[in-house]
């Protein structure tokens, strides 16, 4: 199977299963009829958003579906949230939000054992929760929260590996930059990527890992970049696992003239797509449709309100991004034309 | 960081008021911004009685170390470990919860204190490197040890009676981190204002020297602010563990900003020979104050960065409107 | 009439509830050398600071060169060449000497840049010109206090000012120093300038002044020739009422037989060269005198166990013993009242009760509590005993005038109630009234069977409370004088002379040598 | 933090060295962490031109920081704003750039640094709130704002000679971001050491009370402080923006404590009055080697964590052995 033909069987499968296992269910099959939306409308319900981390494109995409959802469905968003990846501060920043009664929050868990009995407070004041990408210890769909929507990280770590090998051409060594706390979303990524590489492209190997531990996840990138550099004067191509670290990545390559070195990542930033439109060093990328998970979520909010049949586990399918397709998947994942900067830099 | 050229004498009360506001600032800032929030968010659920304990528990741990940082700050050092060594101790407690039960998580815990505090004390007051350095490098090694012996993963605690005790539960309808909160307070106040030690802990920090010729072991005084330091963050880790059922590294990330802000604003002086632990502690309140108020509002998340340095600004400036110092 | 170099009037200055200065006028002239007087809190520091411009008068006004202004402020005061030495010296002790005798006028180089080689070089001609050896390069904190005092007097004199304020200049300085300044002062007035003089050894004013005015609880008492006063009149012009002069302590010895400590050549490990022996008997008061830098103030420290020994032996009751530390040495009875009042002997931010609690904390309750009763009436009683001008216990120490911040650290280790007092310069900035009181305590506990080592760079009050005297040249105890040897007759004539002899034996470094 | 007393007179060269170790103590530690480095390490590339180059680069932002830092803590006060407000520069030197171009851009981060210094500045000096207060509000003021104007996301900077100026580019084989750490240095060098500003910064901290009797202006000095720190962090901003092509609300999320860590490790007292411009350099090339050296031991995250932190106290504490002050 060549990188090409496991990218294609990709875009119609998803590779993550939900938290009971339970398969997953595409986002298109979740719809509200117009009787039900008015119904909705007229509960005049509340929302809060509770975010792990609001540092990066992604999470804000997100934000934006679930507020433009929101909106057309008549509810109140009364509070958003960031956490900074402290689970300490989001179990706070829940039991805050619990003092306005909010009907409904959409929440990522930064620590899913941690959490757990502030989302289970929540839950047992009668709070619709839906859920991104993971969920709380001991939560069962259907009675503890609605729904879990996942942008299957696990697919997007694949794509990433298998966007790797093609730059490669199946060969070379790599160098990977991960994310040095055991979270969720951040380790499915990770291990993908990894076993993907591991057990399909024998000629690649992998010859440094290093983690990175924030705030400032451009510069330890950066650092880390560059030594693997110094320490691997072969090293051919680098795996960030999110936009983020990657400019560090970008910006180490830049500075130890490597011009020829293959970034790939997860997550359609705004930089990386613009060094990718230039022909830089990002060759692909796994793209999370973060906005359309937002709306998604919205509407599985919808559906616990007015008592509906949620599926436990909805999951939107990664989405492989290279320069010939990134203005078609920036509209996929963002819902909005490219931005001129990454327009104007495809020439 | 200014000079206040104190006034003595047979002073009028307002001339009292002036001379001491940097120790009354705390109070009139916090009755301020409270006022402020129950006014604007009445009907939010601000004045809830569950808002007001959900402030108290989210702020007991600061409030807990900031006890503490009070005495470290007035003997004229610092402890920018607090933080790490409270994940740390998380996560000790929590593994050995796992291990031994309830008494082997305590000890557990409590020597996590122990050890971080004697090593920190021992580089400082013996090898005479500042603590801000020592400090410093306990944050980094106190976070990567945490980080190893968990593989940054986070350690449940299973255990029913260490959340009760620790932080998770209630006792009639006070919880239980607010009881903590009280009894380190208090013990905290009567220490520094009432004991020989915390006399001595002033002496230390407002003139090392005058302490020395004065017969005071002052390395020891230092040595044991810094073990009561350590200890202290660690059982704050302990409540961490306890609140969120969970040992990881990440808890407390961050915190020695907040806890020494909380001092600050309490009017300890970050030099030393000057401190109130009442002070610190409404000061760390008033912290956990402004950002609950803050997400209530519905404010944004950059909003909120934005409007709490305002209102700490504007807390610290209107208490001392009128009052500059001559 | 010689031209008026500057005149303060009706200047009033309230702190809190204190008035320090009630409309206080000051008027000096060109080519004089005005002494200004008065007792411990009269205002005297105060009216010269709000000359100088670092504090603001609440009423009354300042006329230089027939200009008047409501107040000044540092940069106008130094521009209109006002230069003052400060009694609690306001030097930056993270700074070398040099580069505090030229803060804020440093020489440049050419491309604008400070010129730190001519800093030295011309400090070190300042140094020379007053006959006395400081080091240009070493950083302030190092300095001895006298040291200190003699880099406040070279700031002041650099900076060529046409009125020179000196606020106790001499509070740590020996005679010899006293007469190089006092040179240098008759040298200024011939050249026109205007000097404030303000101390409390009263053969000083006698021997430099033209003119003084006395101040009283911040009140305008009188301004008056020198040549109209004389001791009596002007000490009653001062304290309100007549007082006893220092002859009146040459009492009775009441030195006992049995030797308390006992000091066989001591050396210290910061100055190898030392060594000295001595030994104490209970009740009596031994003397130490000294040029500017002869380890008078060394000795003190290391029996205090503050610094560490090189050699010799230390015997106290009979057992030879090392000293560790502070704590040490006051848990075996002694005490020391520390020569630099602010940085060695108050925590200056604290009241005077949290000061005088320190060194007998663990005499305050047998808890760990403290006894707040027992060390309010300990601070209360101590105010009252040595006369502290204060509002009350509550008031931080640095609010008080000099002389009464040197009360409390006399009054501290007092409080201590020990059997061996080291006093080193206690007397420094304390008013005749006080100093006599002083006096008289030292002698008093001598009576009760306490030892005392008395420091003092002031031959008067030495020859007057000390039982015998000894004399400390380049680290080494040189000479012992018994009191008895330096009077021969007696009265007023007889104690100037043993005065003289002193000086002399001191001068010389030993009768021997 | 520890009270030395240091020894005087006429001193031996030992003496000398006894009484100044505090001053020379990086030089030593830097020398011993290099050659650990560059002996364990030497097949692993750590001499390599490129590497050594990587660890200037990196260090950069840090040292420039520093050495503003240096002056604010020398002069007794302290800046906590700076991480965040290089953050806020490098989003509105990209968006400025992107707007009007090199020019804008320039301005546009000085401007930046202009601004928050004069507000720091005159909240401290003439409402008298303590700076660590002020620039911890600042600190979330400034996060905040770069969060809201950016709306989080990272603003690209695509003009050409931005990035050649500031940090990405080489002069020869030398990386400008080499050049602006050594301008920089040198700059703040001379000013601290042979300017009458300098001078007064180092009374202005040493003793406020002397410094103002000797005439010294000395608010206008802690202004003077403040605003400088604040127009450097800005252009370390520009720095970070013009490095990685990007302005980010995160880039220099952190740094002050870094900042202050390689001042600090540098000689420089917290307690105002004393400061070294190059040891802060060397501080802050000190935390760059070790950060280098120990990835390229191929380490984990948290065991570097914990090496960083027993490696700084090592350095401090080995140059310093047998050197305790008496
Ligand atoms: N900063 C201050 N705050 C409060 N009170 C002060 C302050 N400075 C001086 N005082 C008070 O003003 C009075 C006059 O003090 P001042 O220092 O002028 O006395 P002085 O004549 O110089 O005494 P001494 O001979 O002891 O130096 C004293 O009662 C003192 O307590
Ligand atoms: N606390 C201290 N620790 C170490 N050395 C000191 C200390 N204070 C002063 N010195 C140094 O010791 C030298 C001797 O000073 P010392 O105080 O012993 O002499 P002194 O005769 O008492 O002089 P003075 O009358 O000036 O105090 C001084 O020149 C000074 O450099
Ligand atoms: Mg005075
Ligand atoms: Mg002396």
């Amino acid at each position: 199977q060549s990188p090409d033909e496991a990218l294609a069987a990709l875009a119609n499968q998803t590779l993550s299963t939900g938290p009971g296992g339970e398969s997953p269910v595409s986002p298109s099959e979740i719809n509200l009829t117009d009787d039900e939306l008015a119904e909705i409308k007229a509960m005049g319900a509340t929302a809060a958003i509770v975010m792990h981390y609001g540092g990066d494109d992604w999470s804000q995409a997100q934000i934006n579906g679930l507020q433009t959802q929101f909106a057309a469905m008549g509810i109140e968003v009364i509070a958003t949230t960031d956490a900074g990846f402290n689970s300490a501060k989001q179990v706070s920043d829940i039991e805050t939000i619990m003092a306005q009664n909010p009907d409904i929050i959409v929440s990522i868990p930064t620590d899913p054992t941690a959490t757990a009995s502030a989302y289970r407070q929540a839950a047992e004041a009668g709070v619709k929760l839906v859920f991104m990408d993971n969920v709380p210890a001991g939560f069962t769909a259907g009675t503890d929260y609605i729904s879990v929507v996942s942008a299957d990280n696990y697919g997007n770590g694949v794509a990433s590996a298998h966007l790797m090998a093609k730059a490669l051409d199946g060969e070379g060594q790599i160098g990977i930059v991960y994310h040095a706390a055991d979270f969720f979303v951040t380790r499915q990524r990770y291990d993908a990527f990894k076993a993907t590489i591991e057990q399909n492209y024998p000629d690649i190997e992998i010859v440094a890992e290093q983690g990175i531990g924030g705030p400032d996840f451009t510069g330890d990138a950066d650092r880390a970049a560059s030594a693997m550099m110094v320490g691997n004067a072969g090293i051919d191509g680098i795996w960030a696992v999110w936009d983020v670290p990657a400019e560090g990545v970008i910006s180490a390559a830049r500075a130890n003239g490597r011009d020829d070195l293959v970034i790939t990542t997860i997550d359609l930033g705004e930089n990386v797509a613009i060094d990718m439109a230039r022909g830089g060093f990002v060759k692909g990328l796994g793209a999370q449709r973060p906005f359309d998970q937002g709306v998604t979520e919205a509407k599985l909010a919808g559906f616990g309100l007015l008592g509906k049949d949620a599926p436990a586990y909805v999951a939107l399918p990664a989405l492989p991004v290279e320069k010939d397709n990134l203005l078609d998947a920036w509209q996929a994942v963002y819902s909005t034309e490219a931005p001129a900067t990454v327009r104007d830099s495809m020439n | 960081m200014s000079d206040n050229l104190a006034v003595a004498g047979r002073e009028t009360p307002l001339g009292y008021f002036k001379r001491t506001w940097r120790q009354n600032i705390i109070y009139i800032g916090f009755v301020v911004v409270f006022a402020f929030f129950a006014i604007t968010l009445y009907d939010k659920g601000f004045l809830a009685p569950n808002n007001i304990l959900n402030i108290a528990r989210q702020t007991a741990m600061i409030a807990v170390m900031a006890v503490a940082m009070t005495l470290v700050l007035s003997s004229g050092e610092i402890d920018l470990s607090v933080g790490a060594v409270a994940g740390l101790a998380s996560v000790t407690t929590a593994m050995a919860v796992a291990w031994g039960g309830l008494p082997a998580g305590i000890a557990a815990g409590i020597m996590t204190g122990v050890t971080v505090g004697l090593i920190n004390g021992f580089l400082s007051t013996r090898l005479m490197i500042p603590t801000f350095l020592t400090t410093l490098a306990m944050m980094g090694i106190a976070k990567g040890t945490a980080m190893w012996i968990s593989g940054t993963a986070a350690i449940p605690v299973l255990d029913r009676t260490y959340p009760a005790i620790f932080g998770g539960g209630n006792i009639g309808p006070i919880p239980t981190l607010l009881l903590w909160m009280l009894v380190v307070g208090v013990i905290g106040h009567v220490v520094l204002r009432r004991t020989k030690f915390g006399r001595q802990i002033l002496a230390v920090g407002g003139n090392v020297v005058a302490a020395r010729y004065s017969g005071i072991n002052t390395s020891r005084i230092k040595l044991w602010v810094i073990v009561i330091s350590a200890v202290t963050a660690s059982l704050a880790g302990m409540l961490y563990a306890g609140r969120l059922q969970t040992g990881r590294f990440q808890l407390g990330e961050g915190d020695e900003l907040s806890v020494i802000a909380a001092v600050v604003l309490g009017g300890t002086s970050l030099f030393g020979g000057k401190g109130t632990v009442v002070g610190s502690i409404i000061g760390a309140l008033m912290i956990g104050v402004i950002n609950n108020g803050l997400i209530l509002m519905g404010l944004e998340y950059s909003q909120q960065l934005i409007a709490r340095g305002g209102i700490i600004i504007l807390a610290v400036a209107l208490s001392q409107a009128g009052t500059r110092p001559a | 009439m010689k031209p008026i170099a500057v005149e303060m009037d009706a200047i009033s200055k309230r702190f809190g509830g204190v008035h320090a200065l009630r409309e206080v006028s000051l008027s000096v002239c060109n080519g004089e050398i005005h002494a200004l007087l008065g007792e411990n809190g009269a205002g005297k520091s105060t009216i010269l600071k709000i000359l100088r411009g670092v504090q603001a008068p609440d009423s009354g006004s300042i006329i230089i060169g027939g200009e008047a202004f409501e107040r000044l402020s540092p940069q106008l005061a130094r521009h209109k060449g006002i230069g003052m030495i400060f009694q609690e010296m306001s030097l930056v002790p993270t700074l070398s000497v040099a580069q505090n005798v030229f803060l804020a006028s440093e020489p440049l180089t050419s491309a604008g840049l400070i010129d730190d080689r001519a800093m030295e070089q011309r400090s070190a001609a300042i140094f020379a010109s007053m006959g006395v050896s400081v080091d240009p390069t070493a950083m302030v904190a190092d300095l001895s206090t006298g040291q200190q005092q003699l880099t406040e007097i070279a700031k002041a004199l650099s900076q060529n000012a046409e009125v020179l304020v000196l606020d106790e200049p001499t509070s740590a300085l020996t005679a010899s120093e006293v007469d190089i300044l006092f040179d240098l002062l008759r040298r200024l007035r011939s050249e026109g300038k205007a000097i404030i003089y303000v101390s409390h050894r009263m053969d000083e004013i006698f021997r430099i002044a033209d003119h003084a005015t006395v101040l009283r609880d911040g009140r305008l008492i009188d301004s008056r020739p020198i040549t109209d006063y004389t001791l009596a009149t002007l000490i009653a012009d001062i304290m309100g009422k007549e007082t006893r002069d220092l002859s009146e302590f040459a009492t009775e010895s009441t030195v006992q037989d049995d030797i308390i400590l006992k000091v066989e050549h001591l050396a210290s490990k910061l100055r190898r060269d030392g060594d000295v022996s001595f030994s104490l008997r209970r009740g009596e008061v031994l003397g130490i005198a000294g040029l500017l830098g002869a380890g008078r103030s060394r000795l003190a420290r290391m029996l205090f166990g503050l610094e560490p020994i090189a050699s010799g032996t230390i015997t106290l009751r009979g057992e030879t013993i090392s000293i560790g530390s502070a704590r040490h040495a006051t848990e075996l009875g002694l005490a020391l009242v520390p020569e630099d009042r602010r940085r060695q002997g108050l925590v200056l931010a604290h009241s005077i009760q949290d000061n005088i609690e320190l060194p007998i904390l663990k005499r305050l309750g047998s808890t760990p509590f403290v006894d707040r009763m027992k060390s309010r009436s300990t601070a209360d009683d101590l105010i009252k005993r040595l006369a502290i001008k204060t509002a009350s216990r509550e008031a931080p120490a640095n609010s008080l005038s000099g002389g009464n911040q040197q009360k409390i650290v006399i009054g501290k280790w007092l409080a201590t109630d020990p059997d061996i007092l080291i006093m080193d310069e206690p007397t420094a900035g304390i008013d005749i009234g006080s100093k006599g009181e002083v006096l008289r305590l030292v002698r008093a506990l001598a009576a009760e069977g306490k030892s005392i080592i008395f420091i003092s760079s002031e031959l008067a009050e030495l020859a007057a409370v000390s039982d015998r005297i000894a004399v400390i040249s380049g680290g080494r105890l040189v000479e012992t004088i018994d009191k008895a040897d330096l009077l021969t007759t007696t009265g007023d004539a007889a104690e100037l002379r043993a005065e003289q002899k002193l000086q002399l034996i001191v001068q010389r470094g030993g009768n021997h040598v």
